[in-house]
């Protein structure tokens, strides 16, 4: 066997030397509860496995010219991010738990929350969470212990995927739920005003919104405030390489995916959630925390703090059931900001707005192709209203070798015609330039 | 070590950034912006580069110590699964593209994958069905227990408890209060095991289900599980199995056969994917024949045609519970790992991963306290009270390991033991690094009676010794601004 | 500047402090040398290369399945090999100059040395050539400072690649070069031994050799040696798994191509050559040596060694003006060796073994394709004769997905309808059957 | 650390080989084959990946460890490149494809790589073609030194000796003698500089050429380096360039435009390829247009309709010196480095380089006696004479050093310095990091006088002490058997 180190020899020495056999091994278990052998393929050699796989992998179409985001992106990634991430040390250990032999992850883990506390202005940062969503539904739980309030409100604006997670997630809890429906793409100030009251944990808001577009929730967060009640910011951490962050806004918890900062798109996962608050909001927070502390030396070093909010200590009185989280992603993303540094991500943020403005400009110039929004402010992604059906439009431009945006009708009903186009830096403006003649030409 | 932002130099870069090859500077409004650049290092690659890599070395990991880490099932994570997650095929597949009309065709690869797995882990765990989303063990445990109450919802009936014993991991009891269960803690009997008087007390009306971990956390296999589940059906309470601990009976027992509803796995265990320094990992879930409609969309289906399609329209369905497909990358070195096994290979691992924990449990129950004497699978787990009467605690014993060159052992875990420290050193370790660690543990328990001082002395090859831990939950020092 | 540390801030920071401007950095150099800067490309950034790279990447056909061998081999590669190789302590160091701080590559090479030893069965080795053919050469001088003789015989069933190797670094030495031509496929043992007198300083021969056809030289060695002689024999280190060993047959210095020992083909390099001899000669062997010591505390460690044989101590009269060697490969081998072990290697050479002979029905089944030699006895190369030019066949057979052979005619005058086609353990019994009808269908 | 041998355990095995699919067992005649396997190690996966993980960490490199080794130029080698040279694009090829009927087409991609690479060192180095493939800077020597052969042949010409100044690398005077050159050697002047007059004496007709490294392995520009070539040609002899040094000019100076006819450069210092712990390297030679026909075969042409192939007739050619192109993989990661670099970062890396150097040289000459205080280029050469007056040598430092965590320089090298210590930073290195360097040879020089026994006790922070390497010589232990 590859991945069993002992051999037959050993097994019989080692049953010998403590005084069992095999069977005596399973002994405790009822003879009734064993199955007959499973019903699995033969093992397949190291050989066999590359070669099934590489086979899999060719039936994947990755060569299409992605202007495909919705929350989810194709950034550059620097081929020291996975060289260095990729290192054994790292991604063989586990849950820093003995400190001493764990500082590499600690100290990584702990620049990592100093990183998302400087890209947000916020205080303070856990070491992750499973995913931008279940961040977001976490923040939301962590508002109700900290105002003892069960109703929240949250703008439609706000990624559907995340919010039908929500949804989920709160369908056995007393929990009193408004969606309000975006005010021509931004969130709707005064829905969201009107159901804003004292019994209010906390509105949800996202900048830039699944839209692309871009807002200011100074006013919401004092509003919140005014109510006693949290505003909790999901966002898009390139985005933040140049806009107003969510901590400058007065947000209480800011969430958000952090993929764009190194990972793959991999089909979904592993991913990266992020959770920034308060530091007043710290012991209410889910999830590992890392904090710096001294030896009797008075050597400086890291370790697991405030553990007592956790699963492992509170049990059911936990602030979250969150054990394994996404931690060789946060080093990724700790990598990825290292490398891209200060001007790196500012650059590559105001690069990613630059093409995205081409590209409306471009594609708004194909006659029956206009904006679906009043506000002409967003990051890197826009709604296009295209004439006709626009999944139906997508499909034809696949067969052109472009997945040329997400069709919104999915999610928002009366959007039938509406496109949400992403843009990142790696886009040239050649394959903007061909998707309009292309989308011109399929029209 | 200092931090990275130490190490920043004004004005220095790591990457050039490609030039914009479209008009440049394009004005957003100016309070839409922030004020100053993020507080980022400012670091050429080669800083970078040694930076991270001198961290890494500060660390143990499995490919470079013995990392007999209790529940954690710590095995070798083959590099040709990190190999093939890489293959671009995989890695750059966005994972909106078979939302997109005639998308499925465009990743039948990565379909055909999720939906294998899926025939696969319910043959290995004689469930009906599998749904690949959970994104970690809790996240399973979660989605599991939301599927328990959409099925009682479902019947009208009106649950409110879930019963988990004491010997239960944290993420258990976690699991279902926020699904909005009160949990009742079933206490073990003497033999380690839960107590089966204790819980047929317990099972009420008001019992949703029973989470169970088996062999527990104490690596005993409780031979009543079959009853238990019965009982537990009794009351029309749902079977949870936690399969943190599959390792131990992979390949010869199936939590379905045995009468579970739900089960979760821990593929960073089982199926030896990395575990990252705390993830990502996969935490898939298998129900039963009745709990099929329950399952979170999407579900991958194969057509007639042969061809894999996901399938939303499920008016049961919990709904979603992550973005897309689960951790796929994770989900893929499972896989991998899986088809390297094949049939035979699960047996092994089993049949190794619990002779190797009785080996060390046989060769050191003389030197520490053995709670519980009898045969246990895949992990062992000792107790350091008769240690403790010289002041030496299983903190200390951990401790003195690394010094050793040994990653320690779980402790203080399960808590019904004291002292606990919780040995599993999967089938992947080999006779030679046993004993190399038996004879550590030895030669502590020797030194715990004569030179005690040098064992609180430890660690003293590390970096850093033992750190202030009250300091450091008194400062809350958690980010360098 | 990307590979540039420092800031324009602290150059100057610098400057002043060692009282120089930037022009007096040159000043040492004469005006009238410096050039009018260079006509080169704008830089690029890594995103940029790597587009253009994978486009280059994506001009080269590496689907073909592959029959082409020629003494360079498409092997399987395990995926530890590379993880382990590609650790940047390992290939970012250099030459081992300093043991304490090097003991990782230096127990390396001595592993490397000894594995070399065992698979060939001879008492020491180095740590390194360029290749196969320089290390042929290397050791073909070897033999000159050895006897002190000037007369060389070789066969031209060894490699015509090395064969030519050798002509022109021998140019302007005075050698006398006999080249015999090969019986049937093998070592031509009559017009060798009339060659071989007591001016003679080595026979050159090669197993399997360039034919792939195995043979024994313990004759040869027997008369080399009787004629004051050393018999130098390059080998193939797979088929070593099974095959006789150089140092059995009682050969003086062993050389061979250690490509397929891990390396991918990467067209042409860096590949590893390697060199074996016995104990008595190696203070003669060229290149770098690495020996097993101990310090002051008596602790067991490893240093290079015989370093007074060396370019830069001896200068002109060094055994070799190597420096430079293949170090990494070298590190490739000794962990692709130790991954596939005793057994391993074992099961992969008479996997190869097994899977020519079965090519060599299915083609020898074809009407027309006959062997070219008589002697049945070839590893996992072999030599059949097509109807018609060999090298049109190729030709045709490319287009069908199929890198067929090697047509022999290049280097062999007379063998204008010869194939050497070689089948690696990575060769499926489907790919085989494919070719055999893919040929009989362009005949 | 155990031998891998030591660790092997009969039976035991790392890799699963694919079960044959052809009739097995095929009969080659007995005596053909090895009596028993050979005695290789029998292991894990994991027991080899944590055997060799654990060597590496016995490693100081670049990527842990400022490593100023002059004339070895440590520079940092960007991971992009190791990326890309794993593409299957250029991994998978086979050298022999595009010597197949119409292969040239299959290797189009590969063969622009080598085309450019070609153009671009022309640029840089004024030479009129360059061959790409020399494996090494001393097998480049070889290459150039055949083809200087091969000229005075065809011109009938009987030269016998090539001249190498007394500071030259070793490489020289042994590639010139294996070439079949008589070697002699010229005396440096006071200055460090090869002296003009003791060549001017030693150019008769019989010389072929002179060999010379400029800057010299002193690190010092030879002003009269022009002169120097008018009086080699004046005598019908070729002059020859060393370009291991070509980092301190780059982008600024070209040796074909002083007067150099053959150049040889070394990839994996001036451009950047990793030393790979002692190679693989590559030394592409340039010649000027008269040598353009000993070229070595095969050369990369451009066809008129823009593709690229293979040219092998070449009459006048000195042959095949590689089996194939030279080592390609080296070559594109040069090639990759180039393109990152463009034309003015060539420019910015021989600046830094030779400000580093100085910076150092210049912080360190109160210290350190410095036998040449001109300006120097990439590297600086100290002395160690004044600590040896207390019994401190050259290497007594550079032991101390690795205890300070740096890897030492170059030592005892070039011999005309006693006790030398050769500096050579590269561009890539930050002044903090040359600082910290600073400090630790200022601390050494110190001790050396106030606690010389410290620093002759060092190295203590490794896992060996200071070796017996004469016992290693007497005792020839070098295999394992
Ligand atoms: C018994 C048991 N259940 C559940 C879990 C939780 O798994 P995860 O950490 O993947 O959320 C663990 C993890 O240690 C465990 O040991
Ligand atoms: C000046 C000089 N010339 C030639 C060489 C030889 O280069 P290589 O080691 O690549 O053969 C070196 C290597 O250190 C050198 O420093």
């Amino acid at each position: 066997m590859p991945f069993i180190s002992n051999t037959d020899e050993q097994r019989k020495e080692m049953l010998a030397e403590i005084g069992l056999s095999a069977d005596d091994l399973f002994m405790d278990i009822p003879r009734e509860l064993f199955c007959k052998g499973l019903n699995l393929p033969e093992p397949m050699s190291e050989q066999q496995v590359r070669g099934h796989l590489a086979e899999l992998a060719g039936k994947n179409y990755v060569n299409l010219t992605l202007f495909l985001g919705g929350g989810f992106y194709d950034h550059f990634i620097p081929a020291a991010v996975p060289e260095l991430v990729g290192r054994g040390e790292f991604y063989t250990a586990y849950t820093p738990y003995q400190p001493e032999c764990s500082q590499g992850t600690l100290q990584a883990i702990f620049e990592f929350q100093s990183m998302i506390c400087r890209l947000t202005e916020m205080e303070a940062a856990n070491a992750s969470m499973y995913d931008g969503g279940t961040a977001l539904y976490e923040a939301m739980m962590m508002a109700l212990r900290i105002t003892g309030r069960n109703k929240v409100v949250m703008d439609d604006s706000v990624n559907p995927i995340y919010r039908v997670m929500i949804h989920s997630y709160t369908r056995n809890l007393r929990i009193e739920m408004v969606e309000t429906n975006n005010a021509d793409g931004l969130a709707n100030r005064q829905t969201i005003l009107k159901a804003l009251d004292d019994k209010t944990a906390a509105v949800l808001v996202a900048n830039p919104n699944f839209f692309g577009c871009i807002d200011d929730f100074t006013d919401l967060a004092a509003a919140a405030h005014e109510k006693g009640a949290l505003l909790i910011v999901s966002c898009y951490p390139i985005s933040l390489g140049i806009l107003k962050t969510p901590g400058a806004m007065g947000a209480d918890i800011v969430t958000g995916e952090g993929q764009s900062l190194g990972m793959p798109m991999s089909f979904g996962g592993p991913y990266l959630g992020f959770m920034a608050t308060r530091k007043k909001y710290v012991r209410q927070m889910p999830g590992r925390i890392v904090g710096r502390t001294t030896d009797k030396q008075g050597r400086c070093g890291f370790t697991l703090t405030l553990q007592t909010r956790e699963q492992h200590i509170r049990r059911e009185k936990a602030t979250s059931n969150i054990c394994s989280n996404e931690a060789l992603c946060a080093l990724t993303a700790t990598v990825y900001l290292s490398l891209l540094g200060k001007e790196g991500l500012r650059q590559t943020a105001q690069l990613c707005a630059d093409k995205a403005s081409y590209a409306y400009q471009r594609l708004t110039a194909i006659p029956g192709v206009v904006p679906h929004f009043k506000s002409k402010w967003f990051f890197n992604e826009m709604v296009l209203d295209v004439p006709g059906d626009a999944a139906e439009v997508v499909g034809r431009l696949i067969e052109k070798g472009f997945a040329a945006g997400f069709p919104l009708s999915r999610y928002y009903k009366g959007m039938e015609n509406s496109l949400l186009i992403a843009v990142t830096e790696k886009r040239t403006k050649q394959q903007i330039g061909k998707l309009a003649e292309e989308l011109e030409a399929v029209l | 070590m200092k931090l990275v932002f130490e190490k920043s130099v004004a004005g220095r870069m790591g990457l050039r950034i490609t030039k914009s090859d479209v008009p440049t500077g394009i004005h957003l409004r100016d309070d839409l912006l922030r004020e100053r650049p993020a507080a980022l290092p400012e670091l050429s690659e080669l800083d970078v580069v040694r930076h991270y890599t001198a961290l890494s070395r500060l660390n143990f990991g499995v490919d470079t110590h013995f990392y007999p880490l209790g529940s954690c099932t710590m095995k070798y994570n083959p590099k040709v699964c990190e190999r093939i997650a890489r293959y671009p095929g995989f890695a750059h597949l966005h994972p909106l593209l078979p939302q997109l009309r005639l998308g499925g065709m465009l990743t039948q690869g990565a379909l055909q994958v999720l939906y294998e797995m899926d025939l696969m882990l319910r043959e290995i765990c004689g469930m009906a069905a599998f749904t690949m989303q959970p994104m970690a063990g809790a996240h399973g445990e979660l989605t599991g227990i939301m599927m328990m109450a959409a099925y009682h919802r479902d019947r009208g009936g009106k649950k409110t408890t879930v019963l988990i014993p004491d010997s239960a991991h944290g993420t258990n009891p976690a699991s279902a209060a926020i699904a909005g269960y009160t949990v009742r803690t079933v206490p073990s009997d003497t033999s380690g095991l839960m107590s089966i008087e204790a819980l047929g007390k317990m099972l009420t009306d008001e019992v949703a289900g029973v989470m169970l971990t088996c062999p527990n956390t104490l690596g005993l296999f409780n031979p009543w599980v079959k009853q238990i589940c019965e009982l537990v059906h009794g009351v029309d309470g749902l079977a949870y199995y936690d399969g943190a601990n599959l390792n131990a009976i992979a390949g010869r027992v199936r939590p379905g056969d045995i009468g579970f509803d739900i089960v979760h796995l821990n593929l960073h265990k089982t199926f030896g994917t990395p575990h990252g320094g705390g993830g990502p990992g996969a935490g898939p879930v298998g129900v039963c024949e009745k709990l099929l409609p329950y399952l979170p969309v999407s579900v991958v289906v194969k057509r007639q045609d042969g061809t894999f399609a996901l399938e939303y329209d499920r008016p049961k369905s919990i709904g979603y519970i992550a973005p897309f497909y689960g951790n796929f990358a994770v989900i893929l070195k499972a896989y991998i790992y899986i088809l390297m096994l094949g049939r035979e290979g699960l047996e092994r691992v089993s049949e190794n991963a619990v002779l190797n924990a009785n080996y060390i449990k046989e060769k050191l129950k003389a030197y520490y306290d053995l709670p519980y004497p009898q045969i246990c699978k895949h992990e062992c787990v000792l107790s350091a009270s008769r240690q403790a009467e010289h002041g030496i605690h299983a903190l200390d014993i951990a401790k003195a390991l690394i010094d050793m060159g040994f990653h320690p052992p779980t402790m203080y875990f399960p808590s019904i033991v004291k002292e606990s420290l919780m040995i599993e050193p999967t089938e992947c370790e080999s006779k030679e690094t046993m004993d190399a660690f038996i004879e550590a543990m030895i030669e502590i328990a020797k030194k715990a009676e004569t030179d005690p001082d040098s064992i609180k002395a430890a660690p003293i090859s590390t970096p850093v010794g033992r750190l202030d831990e009250t300091a450091a939950a008194r400062n809350m020092d958690i980010a360098d601004l």
